[in-house]
């Protein structure tokens, strides 16, 4: 809805606007919906209020936060369960923070222990590593105004890449899912025939001296096609039309004219033969 | 900027730009509020400085420009390193085929190619020479052809423990979905 | 040979190799009939020969190896010559989320939401895509949750030599509270 949107936009703003600029820096300085969790919210509100974080105006911090929520809320941005969460731990802390302290366990000399300390020592750690995230981002960009030496063209012409498992995951899950998008092909598309198929080899034998066969391979658009390419490919070896070869172990497999069947009525009548038999999985002759 | 200030910049221009000899006309366009003769005097005083030093490195004009090279002397060594450089890169077709081969195992070429719908005969070869994977007997189908799983070498390579550590779909949906 | 010997050849190896830090082990096998010492000797020789002359290149010590870069300062020069853009920024989140996961690794999905309070997977994918972020096994409890640590990548791109380099978190604490 615009007119939603355009209030989501004003109280964005608002918020940019109202961040300290110690972390205003343009690039990392917001997340449009508001904040990235409730520790980063909370972190917040202390710095507007000014307060110490080792001594938080609990109440008023609860308070506070309850509201952003709330905007939240109205605002029609998702609030996470972390932010739910938080806002319990902090109700339950100002409920602690009311009671009197027992009597007993002081005359116990037991020390005190702030409500507070465990909420206190996690906004610590965070901002720690927020810290750090600063400190990362400054090595980041200073490391990025420092140049190697390009790597020669011929050594990088081969793109290899170095991958580690989660690189094996989604070639694998790439694989599955053109293996998947094949079948559906296969549904939709008309069927070839082995006729055809053989007059398409040929015609490409026509104008090329070698082909690879992986390359025929890839063009087949289905299984099926794949296998009428295949028995294609043996047709034309068993009628002596071609040679295959491989320049190495394991190589690719190339398919080479024979020259000694050039006679250009031969091949004519072939293409013929081949036409006539539609459906044949073993053609004739 | 005086020859000395132009000096440093410009060995930084020459040595992070490609293996091409560089024009004076490329570098005098980049330094246009210098003059051509201070980064001509610059240019000079940068190939007296690597002649001097006879180190490892010469700067070099050739085919009309000027080049950081290696000096003839060293190659041997040099070749040396990158035959000895492992290479634990891969193409994409090899990292398919050996993703395939990991999650399938033991799988036979023709069921390789069933999932790939591409041959993958010398990606099969190049995962063989690097010892990343290894021929786990026949299939006992007709033809009885050769099965492949990966080998200790694939485990050291990924910095896995054993295959069950192998990231799988669920872990990728732990990622995808937040 | 004498380290004077052994400089420029080292040299000329750390020069043709181009943008790959290259480990000390590696020189040394190269070298075999010169002692580690001596070569170690030689490359800290040329680290400081680089210092000296304060040219426009510089022999750092990076990720574990010694790799030949121009320095910061004439980055301004190179970006027109190479017409290059930097490298794309990373977000708030996905920074913060390295370095929880530079600082406790290796780290599970469920330990760094503990951490940052958010769930992480986004930026946890955003690092692995990057390939700032490795996977490094499972972690043995219930539901053997896949853990995550620092890549290779991760310190060329932020200029580290080793993890032993980052300033230690409790030292952020005097930012923090000042």
């Amino acid at each position: 809805m615009p007119r939603r949107n355009e209030q989501n936009d004003h109280v964005t703003e608002t918020l940019v606007a109202e961040k300290p600029p110690e972390r205003g820096r343009g690039d990392y300085r917001v997340r449009l919906e508001a904040f990235d969790g409730p520790v980063d919210l909370l972190l917040y509100l202390i710095k507007k209020e000014e307060v110490s974080i080792y001594d938080i105006p609990i109440a008023r911090i609860t308070e506070q936060y309850l509201e952003y929520l709330r905007l939240m809320e109205e605002l029609d941005i998702a609030v996470a369960g972390e932010f739910l969460v938080m806002a319990a731990t902090l109700i339950h802390i100002k409920t602690k923070m009311l009671l009197p302290r027992d009597p007993f366990a002081e005359a116990a000399g037991e020390e005190f222990e702030d409500p507070r300390q465990e909420l206190v020592d996690r906004l610590l750690e965070h901002q720690r590593y927020r810290t750090a995230a600063d400190f990362l981002y400054q090595r980041r960009v200073l490391e990025g105004e420092v140049f190697t030496r390009p790597v020669p063209e011929d050594e990088k012409s081969n793109s290899e890449i170095s991958a580690g498992v989660f690189d094996l995951l989604t070639a694998f899950r790439d694989a599955m899912l053109r293996a998947q998008a094949l079948a559906e092909i296969e549904i939709a598309r008309d069927e070839v025939t082995l006729a055809q198929k053989l007059a398409e080899v040929q015609a490409m034998l026509e104008t090329r001296e070698t082909i690879d066969v992986r390359e025929l391979f890839e063009l087949a658009g289905s299984r099926r096609e794949l296998v009428i390419t295949f028995l294609a490919v043996l047709e034309l070896v068993k009628e002596l039309k071609v040679r295959v070869f491989q320049a190495e172990a394991f190589g690719d497999i190339q398919m080479r004219r024979r020259e000694t069947e050039e006679e250009p009525g031969s091949r004519a009548d072939d293409a013929e033969q081949a036409s006539t038999d539609t459906k044949g999985a073993t053609p004739t002759q | 900027m005086t020859v000395d200030e132009l000096k440093p910049i410009i060995e930084a221009i020459l040595f992070a730009t490609a293996d091409e000899p560089i024009p004076l006309k490329r570098i005098t366009e980049i330094l246009d509020e210098d003059s051509d003769e201070a980064i001509r005097e610059a240019l000079a005083g940068l190939v007296g400085d690597y002649d001097e030093r006879a180190g490892g490195i010469e700067l070099r004009q050739i085919a009309g420009g000027y080049r950081f090279s290696t000096r003839a002397e060293h190659s041997e060594y040099i070749r040396r390193f990158r035959k000895q450089q492992p290479s634990a890169k891969l193409s994409m077709a090899a990292l398919e085929t050996l993703a395939v081969i990991a999650y399938k195992q033991p799988v036979t070429i023709p069921e390789i190619l069933e999932i790939r719908g591409v041959s993958s005969s010398s990606a099969i070869k190049t995962l063989l020479d690097k010892r990343l994977i290894v021929a786990k007997g026949r299939k006992k189908v007709v033809g009885r052809p050769m099965m492949y799983g990966t080998s200790k070498e694939f485990l050291i390579q990924f910095g896995i423990n054993d295959l069950t550590e192998l990231p799988n779909l669920e872990d990728f949906e732990d990622l995808v979905t937040s």
